[in-house]
Formats: structure tokens, C-alpha cells, sequence
């Protein structure tokens, strides 16, 4: 409908950039409007979107810095939405090391779990309240058993690279095509952690209010861009 | 021309007070035992030590209350007491750099003339570290002379070097001052080097001027500390009179009387100066025959004084207008009775001409 | 590697000969008061000089921010003047990537000035080079060696900053994306085959680079230098 | 600030003075090699020293990590001989940081070397000073400049070290969670508050040392230096 | 005791090649002209230049096809051309350097023995940039000394001293030298300072050995350039007579006769050796009465030489078994009508005694 393709700015937490990516390459093809990606750890963008950083949209991987810049003014009102949930897994990527029923982490057999620093990373704050529920965060922050990714992609290299012996990652990390899984994992009942929600927005200063409506509008509700969300490991938020 | 001075430095225990006005023509000898306060002093005139003074040169003010002109407007050339060549620079590069700082009319020496002068023909492509001594100090020096300055300061220029090339290179370096006209201070220990060059003295000790004025009168003067050296000895004014192609002989006609000495290309009328070292004149009740000693002239003694050494005397003879010294052994002075106003006859063994 | 590698890759060279660029020109008369002059205030000022340092990068990164920004001191003076804040362009990476490598440049020229002496220079001033001749032609090509650290210590340490060129620049493909950033992203996205290849072509530009540099300069150097009359 | 910050404060200054303890002392035979030998290899392996430099932190803290990891080999090598991988532990943040700083340390050490001229050394030998003695009794006093940058800078820079030690040291909190790390998580958690309190507190640590150092050597070395006889 | 050496190095345009076997007693001189390579081979005798020489020092190689004894063992002392003092040392500092590096009961010369003799006292606290050229010359020497070494190399050492210094210095290094037995091996420019320390001597040209042997036997050689010298002479051997208090003369046996000198404190009998200047040697047909000249001996004209010079004839006097050089005048030498085998009488100004 409008006589010029638009070029989006999006700041995306670093996680979901590859998401976001095959995202923006499906949107190109039906819109024709492209998006340049700005990655980040969710702290930074946050940061430099305060400084007046030069973005249309942001994709935190948490909920609390969307909330922190709605209050602030700094979106557009009413545009913040769940753009997926995450899943928590803890991983290996040796065979035979994560047992199906997390038994792995009480009997103490590792040097090393790797997990996100719970204190600024949704996926480290769930790993907590799941090693809480067992009963172990204690014990391992003792045994000094815990490290500790400033990102969750940090805690995948801890234990990619067999540092760590296992480590509290993202599904959409372990996510192989065609949904395979290598190594061995442990997907800990969802119950024992609050839902890993990742919240988008747009911002206030964007210059293009229309365009950026209108990719999320495509997000929250084409079907294709569900897809996409799924096969990358995570649940589409509530449309 | 003149070069006027008035300084006061204090270093640790040493201090420098001098206040002078020297004629800044020809050389000038800074003479002085080691750690008098020479090299600082060429420092202060050039502008390297920034301490209150007062330098004019040339009616043009250097340095006083109010101003410092910094070195590099002072138009000097600095011959430093280490060569100091240009690390970064072969020898040709060192030459140039003075050289091509001076506007091309300003010019008073070519880069030919000073690489002959100082034999460097076959060094201009060393770089320093392959250069000896004696080649390191001889490239300092055309270095100095290349920027045509106006004053040139040297400071033991040619420390390094074999009397061959000094030899070589202090007639030419005479001629050129002469032909230039640039006035040069010239720091050295060798009295002998000062006589053969100088024409004025500045006699340093410990940080003060203990005596300025033409050579010929310090030199003989019986209060300075000069005829105590081994090369004492004293400088006549006079005029070629006669050649004798022959015998390779000149004949200078000086107050006392008539001297031979080494053929000179100089026409007769001439003026000129003569040198006469003490342990070269000896002294005779009468005019020796058939020796091979062939200058002699009657004389009146002045007085006597014991040197540092208790069997020598240093007689000061009055011949013509001129004062010159003879060092004798006491036995000779006392066995030929010798004493104040007394006649003698000054037997010269040698007599140098100083190119002027 | 793909168009944005490259795309990135010509924006961190380009960054990091901006900056040593700049650098060396205005640490030159900083390192010279510090290695030549003598006032009091040159302990406290080499102290200053290395605190850049001290900091994490995305730390530091982020004061600047602050600072810079539309809303920071600087930030808001120069919108007044009608100049847009560097922050999120080149000029705020250069500027960021500038204040980060001050030590790495100011340190060895301030050694190598302090290290030449005073005679040389006296030399060159009774030859009559005037102050800055004397700069030019007697303290640059015997200071070379520290020129050469400089440029080296600061070029390298550009090509790999990302703290603060992440927090500056905010990682605009196309703008302010430099290699290292794209390498980060590569690894973010699991993509460590590009992240591979692009560190690969990172690290042999950069050494194809120094060797040329060493291969030629040292040599010269090393024949200006060994002889020394102390 | 909290008993974390503090914690994470002497681990740093701990892990910094370490650093660059090694550094100096592994780094002194390399830069006299690269400063005052002749071999050919000089101008490759120089640009060698150079590279930690130009990849961004935390890739090389990756590569690092895989090449020390269990399956990488020298992980392998140790596991074979029973020695535990440095992976996560101090050891682990030390030799990370080393290799990080190494060009800070070589480079400075280098040029000093180079700049000493071989005029000192022949008098001492020729004052039966061997080798070695030469070296201790010499070079070490006449290259105090060089040290004394190549200390602070590593030093500096380790302080403030982020990527490389977040990777490889695991940001254990106690262990290795270091200042920089903990500044950073202060920053991402929004506690701008605590962030700030620990960056000033590191700044002035900082500073107050490199003061001393530079106010009490920086005059020994001046008095020494200036005079030459080139 | 022997200096043995072959070595050959090229450097560009220039070449040394040396073989030769050395007496290493007493002081060699090394002279030459400026770049002939007097540095270059005192280096490779401390081992400072790695290149393929024998050297062989006492019976101890230091250095041949299988073997190099660093720098460091060999036990030298070497004064270097240039003062290159310690700069990060004050003159203490400096001169305690190589005493440190000797075990006590090696040490032959104390500090204090070291600091008097060189007159720096007042400069142990001194730094290097606070020193004169001539106090760095002296610091280096004295630092050398202190090295107790077992050959001392000395570049032109006292190039920057004045003549006091000199000769203060000269007496006493001589004294220490013959005490301690160091062989010296000395550089030098000036034939004056040869002739008065040097009991051989090596004559270097374009970096090839011209001569070396006794310095008496080459002074006079004819086929050398040595009496070309300003400073050319010839040295007796002889031993003392008697004293004469009165006039402070000693007297000296020489095999042409007796010769008065400054008094000196020898017994009759001792062996002395004694230097004759050819400036200060005239010739006369008969022994001159009344003059201030003292010593007057018998002798026969061996032969005539031009020298550079032209107005000057070197003259070769056999004087009983010695040869004496004497410096005539063209004109003097054929008005006398001197030739080959004629008898004639030498009159000496000045003797100077060596000091032995
Ligand atoms: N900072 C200082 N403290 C004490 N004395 C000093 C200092 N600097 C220089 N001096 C003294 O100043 C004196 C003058 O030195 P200068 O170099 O001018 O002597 P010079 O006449 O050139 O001697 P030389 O003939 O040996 O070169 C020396 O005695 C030196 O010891
Ligand atoms: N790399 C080189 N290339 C060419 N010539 C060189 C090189 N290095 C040294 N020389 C020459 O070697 C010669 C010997 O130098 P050396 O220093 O031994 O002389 P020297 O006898 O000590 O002279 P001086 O009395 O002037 O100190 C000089 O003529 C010098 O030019
Ligand atoms: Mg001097
Ligand atoms: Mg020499």
C-alpha cells in the first residue's frame, strides 16, 4: 500500500537475532520492507535506547526492560506484546551425560553446570528457580559447581566447548533442523520456572510509525511467522 | 666586533662568573685546565643553557633581561666536544643538514670545499657508527662550517686527531676563517695548538676569566701560569723582508731583527706573525759561529723566574719592542751569569709562521 | 563471507586506521610535555592517561554513552550548535575507540621521546632548525620504534575492540557493525562456521599487515639504532 | 558496595598483579630476542605478538576455551597426565589474561631493549660482568622505562579485562568473578547505583597506584635518562 | 709474557690484517692515523668483535678457530675512545662496578688509591652528565684500573685532558704500572706522549702493521715516517752518574758521553732510559762555550734526510752507540757543510728522563 519499501532499525537481544533473521527474510518477501538487526545483550540495547539509540523496534529477551521503557514513554503505547516464550533445557552435548530425569544434578557427578547470570537473564533466573526446586542451588553455589554466561549463549559455549559438563540453555539453541536435539538433555517440568516471556515494542522515536506497526502486526499474526518461532525452539506469545 | 659576556652560574660546588668583552675577530682561545667551566661557557653562548645572562654579539643582543633569542637564530656553528653526529643520517645526510638550512645565497662554504677541507671524500656514504673517532670529529667540524655561521664555536675540535691531519687541516681551516672572516671561540688544552692558531686568549680558572687579551701579550706575561707549559713561548709581529729560493728560507724582519724561517709564498712587505717556543731559544754570551743554529739576536734580560721544575729558569729577554722566553737550565744561568738587564744573545733554533 | 562480513570488515579497517591515525597526531604533543617537560602535573597526568583502560570496555562504553548521548553534557551542547551527538555513527566510534587506545599510543611515544636525550636536538638547534623542523626532522625518524608500537598497539586494539564499539555504535549494520561485532553476532546465532572464517580473515589481514610493517620498518631501525655513544 | 564487590575487587587486583608478574618475567628472553637479535624470524614473530590484539575478547576467550577444554589439545594433554583443565579456575583467568596483554608487555620491553645500543654492555663485560650479571646490573636499570609501561599497561588493562576472563573464568562469583565482571552485571541488571560505586572505586585504586608509581619512579628515571651521547 | 695475534677483518672499503707476536710488558703503543684501525683492534683483542682470530694472551688463548673466551673472562680493562660512563651510576657507582666484580684478594688497586691518583675526590657524587669531558676521561680510567686487570687496553685516553692533568697523571700511572706489572697496550695520536710512556711500539697504516718493535730502535729508523714527526726524537739507554743538588741536575751515563737532566731521585747506577727531542738537538762544528746549552757530545753524521719541510734537514747523528736525530736548517746544514761520516758536535737543549 505505500509507494516506498521501508527500512526498519531493530535492536534484538542477541538470542533471538538468528530467529529474527529468517524472520525479516519472510517479511521482505510479502511486505518488502527490510529490517537492519541491531544485536545486543538486553542491558545494552536497553541502555542505548535510552541515549536515543536510532531504532524502530526492540526485542528484549525478557519482560521487565519493555515494562521499565512503557513506563518511561519511551514506546509506542499499546505496542508491547509477548513475541515468544521460552523453553529451558539442561543440556549436554555429549550422549549419555543428562539423564531424561535431571537425576544428574543431585547425584553430583560433574565438575561444571553452566548457566545465564540469573540476575539480568531470563533463561539464568529460571535455572535458578528450577535448581531451587530440587533443592540444589544452595549446595552448587557452595561446591562453587555453578558458572556462570554473562548471556545464554555464553552458557552454550561453556558446555559446547565440554567445559562445562552440562548447562541450563534455551531449547532454540539445542534445536537442530527438522527439531532433532544432539547430545543429551533434561527439560525440567514448566512448572518449576515462570514462563521465559520475551516482550517486543516499538519505540517512540521511531519515524516510521506505519511500517513498524505493520511488521508487528505480521508477527502477532501470520501463521507463518508462528512457524518460524516454533521450529526455532520457542512458543509463540499470546497473539 | 665583539662578543660581550656577563653570566653568573652556580652548579653544585662549581660556579661560572664571567664578564668580558672579547674582539670577536679571528680566533679566540678559551683556554683552561679540565672542569674549568669551558664547555659551559660555549653552551651559554650559543643558547643551550637557559640561565639569566647577557650575550650581545656584534651589537646584535643575544640574551639579557628581557629577551633570549633561542640557538637556532643565533647563526652559530658548534663543533661539540663529542662529535654528536645525526644517528639517523649517513655522513652526507649530517653535512647537508646544516646546509640546506641556510638560504642558498647565504651560503659561504660548498659542500666540496668542506668535504675537501676536512678529507672526507671517501666517507660521505658511512653512516656514523662506521666512522672512527678522528673521522666522527672531522665530519662534526664540516658539519659546523657547512651551516655558514657567523660565530663559530669549537670545542676541542680536534682532540681526536694525528698531527698529520691536524696538520693538514689547520692551515686550511686558518684560510678559510680568514676568507670568510667568521670568528671562531676555541676551546683547547694544547697551548700549542692556541699559539699556532689564536690571536686572542681567554685564560679560564675555575669558572673565572683569570686573563683575556691579544696572544702575544698573555703569553709572556710573568704573572699567568702560560710559560710554565711545556710549550710556552711567545708571538712576534713582523714583515717578510727577503726570500732565499735557495735554501727554502724567509726572512721576517721583527723589532729585535732579522729571522729565517721556512720559504713562504708571501710577498715581501707583508705582515705577519711568528711564533718562537721557549725550549727553542737558548741563550749565549756571544753570537755562535759555525752552528747549526741560524737565528740570533742580541737581547736584554728582563728577569728570571724557576719554573715547576727547580733545575729549569724561564728568562724573559727583551729583543727589540718584543718580549721572548728562554728556558735554561739553572746551571746555564748561573754558570753564564745571567741577570736582570743584563746583554744576551737569543739563539733560535725554529721559528713557525702563523698563517695569518 | 558473506556481503556483511565484508561490509564489516571494511568498517573496522577503516575504523582502525581513522583511529590510530588521529591518535598519533594528538598524543604526539601530549606524550612529548609528558616525556619531555617537567612540570609537576605530569605524575598525575600519566596516571590519567591509562585509566581508559581500567574499565570493562562496555563500562566504559557506556559513560561515554551517557556523556555523548542527546540527553549527556556533550551530547546536548552540541545539538544546541545544531550538530547532531556522535553517538550510534562512526564519529562516535572513533571517538570511543580513540579514548580506549589513549594509553597504547601515548605510553610508547612518551618513552621513546624521553628516551632520545637532549642533544640531538641541541645539535639540530645550532644547525638552525628551528623547533618544529627539529621535531620533523631529529625526533620523528629517531623516534620511529615508538611510532611503530604506537600505531601497531593501537590499530590491533581497534580491529578488536567491541565493548565499547558495541555500546557507541549499537552494532548498525552497514554503519557502525564492525568485524568484531559481526563475529559476536555469528557466535550468537550459532553460526561459529562464519564466526570462523571471519576471525580467520580478521587475524591474517592483520598479520599480513604487521609483517609487512615489521619486515620493513624494523630492518631500518634496527640499522639506525644499536649505536649509541652512552 | 557489597561484600560480592569487594570479593570481586581483590580478585581482580590479585589476578592483575599476577598477570603481570608472569607476563614480565615470561616476556623479558622473548622481547630481548625481538629487540637485540638478528634472526629472520623477528619480523613474523613480532607480528605474532601482536594478533591476540585483533580478535574481540570473548571470541578469543571461546577459542581459548575450546582449545583448553577437555576436547580440545591441551585439555586432552593435561587430562592425560591428571591435571585438571584451567577452565574456570584463576589459573584459567591467568593465562587468559596473558595472552590478552601480551603485545602490551612485549612491545614497550622490546623497543627499550632496542633503544639501550650495545656500548653499555661492552663495558660491562669488558668490567667482567657476565651475561647474565650484565643483564641484572644494565639492562634491567637503563630499560626501567620500558618495564615501567609494559607494567602498567598490562596491569591497567587486566583491571579491566572483560571478555576474555568472563569466558574462560566462568564468572564464579568468589573464584572468578572479577570487577569488571561484577561492574558489568551491575550495568545489565539496571543497578546503575552499584555500578557506578564499584567503577569509582576501581578508578581511583587505579589512579592512587599509578600515581605513586609514576611519581616516584618516573623522577629516578628522568634524573637517569635525558643525558646521552649520541 | 706475549700478545699473540692474526686476525683479518674487512668492512667495506676498509681492511685490518694483523699478525703479529708482542712483548705484553710495560706500554705498547698502538699508533697511527686517524681510521688506520687502532679501535677496530684493540676490539678484537677484547673480544668485542665475533669474527674468525687468533689471539693468544700470555699462553692463554683467548680466542682461535675451536675457541672464544668472552669479553667478560678475559680480565682486560679497557678505556674506551668515548668516556661511556654508567649513566644510571654516579662516579662511585661507576668505579666501584668493576672493583665489585673482582674478589678481594684479586684487587690490586684500592678505591681510594684509583680516586687520588685520577684527582676525582670531589667527584664521587657526581653523575655522568655533571662531569666535564676531561672528569669523564678520568672516571673511565680509573674505572678500568679498578677492574684489576690483566692487560689494559687504553683508546687514547687522555685525548681530552689538558697538560697539567697529563702530566700529573702520566708519573703515576707509570708508577702503578710498573707496581702492579699490568702490560698496557696504549692508542694514541700524539708521538709525544708515545715517546714518553711506550717501551714498544706498533705502527699502524691503513690497517696493516708498518713496524713494531723497542720504540728506541724505530724512532730513528730512517725508513719509517716517525721522524717526520713534529715530535720526532730518539731514546737512550743509560744509567745514572751522580747528582748535583746545587743546580738540581742529574747526571746520565749515556755511550756518547754525560748528560745533565732535572734532578731525580735514583741511585748512581741505576738504569734509566732518557728522551732527546730532534728539535732540541743543534749542531756545531766545535763545543760551544757560553751558551745555555749544556749538553754538548761528540758524534759522526750518518745521514741527511729533506724533510717535508724543504727549509728542514732531519740529520742522523751516530753519538757513541746510539743514534740522536737532529733538526737542522737547509741552510745551516750546508753552511756547516755537513755530510755523511763527519764529525760533528750535538748540542742538547733538553733531556727529559722516561720515567723507568
Ligand atoms: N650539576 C652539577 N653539580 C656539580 N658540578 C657540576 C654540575 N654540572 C657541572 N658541574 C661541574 O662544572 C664544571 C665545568 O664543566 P665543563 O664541562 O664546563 O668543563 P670544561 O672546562 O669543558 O672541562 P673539560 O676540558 O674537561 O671538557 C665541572 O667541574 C663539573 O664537574
Ligand atoms: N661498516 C664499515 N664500512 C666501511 N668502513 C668501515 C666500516 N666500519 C668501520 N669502517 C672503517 O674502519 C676504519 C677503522 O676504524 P677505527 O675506529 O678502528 O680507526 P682508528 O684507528 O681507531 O681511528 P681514530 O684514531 O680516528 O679513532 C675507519 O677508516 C672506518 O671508516
Ligand atoms: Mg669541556
Ligand atoms: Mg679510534
Amino acid at each position: 500500500p505505500r509507494a516506498m519499501a521501508a527500512q526498519l532499525h531493530v535492536a534484538v537481544a542477541a538470542n533471538f537475532l538468528g530467529t529474527l533473521q529468517k524472520l525479516a527474510e519472510r517479511y521482505r518477501r510479502v511486505s518488502g520492507d527490510t529490517l537492519s538487526l541491531s544485536s545486543g545483550s538486553t542491558g545494552q540495547l536497553y541502555a542505548q535506547i535510552r541515549q536515543g539509540a536510532p531504532f524502530d523496534l526492540f526485542f528484549s529477551a525478557d519482560t521487565q526492560r519493555p515494562q521499565l521503557l512503557d513506563s518511561q514513554g519511551l514506546a509506542v503505547a499499546g505496542s508491547r506484546f509477548t513475541y515468544a516464550v521460552g523453553t529451558l533445557v539442561l543440556w549436554s552435548p555429549r550422549p549419555g551425560v543428562v539423564d531424561r530425569r535431571g537425576q544428574i544434578i543431585r547425584r553430583g557427578a560433574f565438575h561444571f553446570i553452566a548457566m545465564a547470570n540469573p540476575r539480568n537473564a531470563p533463561y539464568g533466573a529460571a535455572a535458578q528457580q528450577v535448581l531451587t526446586a530440587l533443592g540444589q542451588w544452595e549446595p552448587l553455589n557452595q561446591e562453587k559447581k555453578l558458572v556462570i554466561g554473562a548471556d545464554i549463549t555464553q552458557t552454550w559455549q561453556f558446555a559446547a566447548s565440554g567445559n562445562a559438563d552440562m548447562a541450563f540453555v534455551a531449547l532454540s539453541q539445542v534445536t537442530g533442523p527438522g527439531g532433532r536435539i544432539s547430545g543429551s538433555y533434561w527439560l525440567p517440568p514448566r512448572s518449576d520456572y515462570q514462563p521465559i516471556a520475551q516482550d517486543a515494542l516499538i519505540l517512540a522515536r521511531t519515524t516510521q510509525p506505519a511500517a513498524a506497526q505493520a511488521f508487528e502486526h505480521w508477527l502477532r499474526t501470520s501463521s507463518a511467522a508462528a512457524q518460524i518461532i516454533r521450529e526455532a525452539g520457542y512458543r509463540p506469545g499470546a497473539p | 666586533m665583539a662578543l660581550e659576556l656577563s653570566l653568573s652560574l652556580t652548579r653544585g660546588s662549581f660556579s661560572l662568573q664571567v664578564d668580558g668583552r672579547w674582539p670577536a675577530r679571528g680566533v679566540t682561545a678559551l683556554f683552561g685546565r679540565s672542569g674549568t667551566g669551558k664547555t659551559t661557557l660555549l653552551r651559554c653562548i650559543a643558547g643551550l643553557e637557559r640561565l639569566p645572562a647577557r650575550v650581545v654579539f656584534n651589537d646584535t643582543v643575544w640574551q639579557d633581561a628581557t629577551q633570549f633569542v633561542p640557538a637556532h637564530r643565533r647563526s652559530i656553528g658548534y663543533v661539540f666536544q663529542e662529535p654528536s653526529l645525526f644517528p639517523h643520517y649517513d655522513v652526507r645526510g649530517n653535512l647537508e643538514y646544516g646546509l640546506r638550512r641556510r638560504a642558498p645565497e647565504a651560503r659561504r662554504v660548498s659542500l666540496d670545499e668542506a668535504v675537501s677541507l676536512l678529507g672526507l671524500e671517501t666517507l660521505l656514504s658511512h653512516r656514523p657508527p662506521q666512522l672512527s673517532g678522528g673521522q666522527r670529529q672531522r665530519v662534526a667540524i664540516a658539519r659546523a662550517l657547512l651551516a655558514s655561521p657567523r660565530l663559530l664555536l669549537m670545542d676541542e675540535p680536534l682532540s681526536s686527531l694525528d698531527e698529520i691531519s691536524k696538520d693538514e687541516i689547520l692551515p686550511r681551516l686558518e684560510r678559510l676563517r680568514d676568507a670568510l672572516d667568521i670568528p671562531i671561540l676555541y676551546v683547547s688544552h694544547a697551548l700549542g695548538e692556541v699559539m699556532r692558531l689564536a690571536d686572542e686568549l681567554v685564560l679560564l680558572e675555575a669558572g673565572r676569566v683569570r686573563a683575556a687579551g691579544p696572544l702575544q701579550s698573555l703569553l709572556t706575561r710573568a704573572d699567568l701560569p702560560l710559560g710554565g707549559f711545556d710549550q710556552a713561548g711567545s708571538v712576534l709581529e713582523g714583515a717578510v723582508a727577503e726570500h732565499d729560493p735557495q735554501y727554502h728560507l724567509s726572512y721576517v724582519l721583527v723589532s729585535g731583527g732579522r729571522l729565517a724561517l721556512s720559504l713562504q709564498a708571501l710577498p715581501p712587505g707583508h705582515r705577519v706573525r711568528v711564533r718562537i717556543d721557549a725550549r727553542d731559544v737558548s741563550l749565549a754570551l756571544q753570537p755562535s759561529q759555525q752552528s747549526s743554529i741560524s737565528n740570533v739576536l742580541p737581547g736584554t734580560v728582563l728577569d728570571l723566574r724557576t719554573e715547576v721544575d727547580p733545575a729549569q729558569m724561564l728568562v724573559r729577554v727583551k729583543v727589540g719592542a718584543d718580549v721572548l722566553l728562554a728556558r735554561v737550565t739553572r746551571r746555564s744561568a748561573v754558570q753564564l751569569g745571567i741577570t736582570e738587564g743584563m746583554g744576551v744573545y737569543v739563539q733560535i733554533k725554529s721559528v713557525a709562521l702563523m698563517d695569518k | 563471507m558473506g556481503g556483511d562480513d565484508l561490509i564489516a570488515l571494511a568498517i573496522s579497517v577503516r575504523l582502525a586506521a581513522v583511529t590510530t591515525a588521529l591518535l598519533l597526531l594528538l598524543c604526539t604533543p601530549l606524550a612529548w610535555w609528558l616525556g619531555t617537560g617537567s612540570s609537576r602535573w605530569r605524575a598525575p597526568v600519566n596516571a590519567v592517561v591509562s585509566l581508559p583502560l581500567v574499565l570493562p570496555p562496555t563500562v566504559l562504553g557506556f559513560y561515554l554513552l551517557v556523556f555523548l548521548g542527546p540527553q549527556g553534557p556533550l551530547g546536548r551542547a552540541l545539538t544546541l550548535v545544531g550538530v547532531a551527538s556522535p553517538a550510534f555513527s562512526f564519529t562516535g566510534l572513533v571517538i570511543g575507540s580513540m579514548i580506549y587506545s589513549l594509553p597504547f599510543v601515548v605510553q610508547p611515544l612518551r618513552d621513546a621521546f624521553e628516551g632520545l636525550g637532549t642533544r640531538v636536538l641541541e645539535v639540530a638547534a645550532t644547525l638552525s632548525a628551528s623547533p618544529w623542523d627539529r621535531f620533523v626532522s631529529v625526533v620523528l625518524p629517531l623516534s620511529s620504534r615508538g611510532f611503530l608500537t604506537a600505531a601497531v598497539l593501537a590499530f590491533a586494539h581497534t580491529l578488536g575492540e567491541f565493548g565499547v564499539v558495541l555500546m557507541i555504535g549499537g552494532n548498525i549494520p552497514g554503519r557502525t557493525q564492525t568485524a568484531s561485532i559481526a563475529i559476536f553476532n555469528h557466535a550468537e546465532t550459532l553460526e561459529y562456521g562464519a564466526a570462523n572464517r571471519l576471525s580467520a580473515t580478521l587475524v591474517v589481514i592483520a598479520f599480513l599487515l604487521l609483517l609487512t610493517v615489521y619486515a620493513s620498518t624494523r630492518g631500518r631501525g634496527a640499522r639506525v639504532q644499536p649505536w649509541r655513544w652512552n
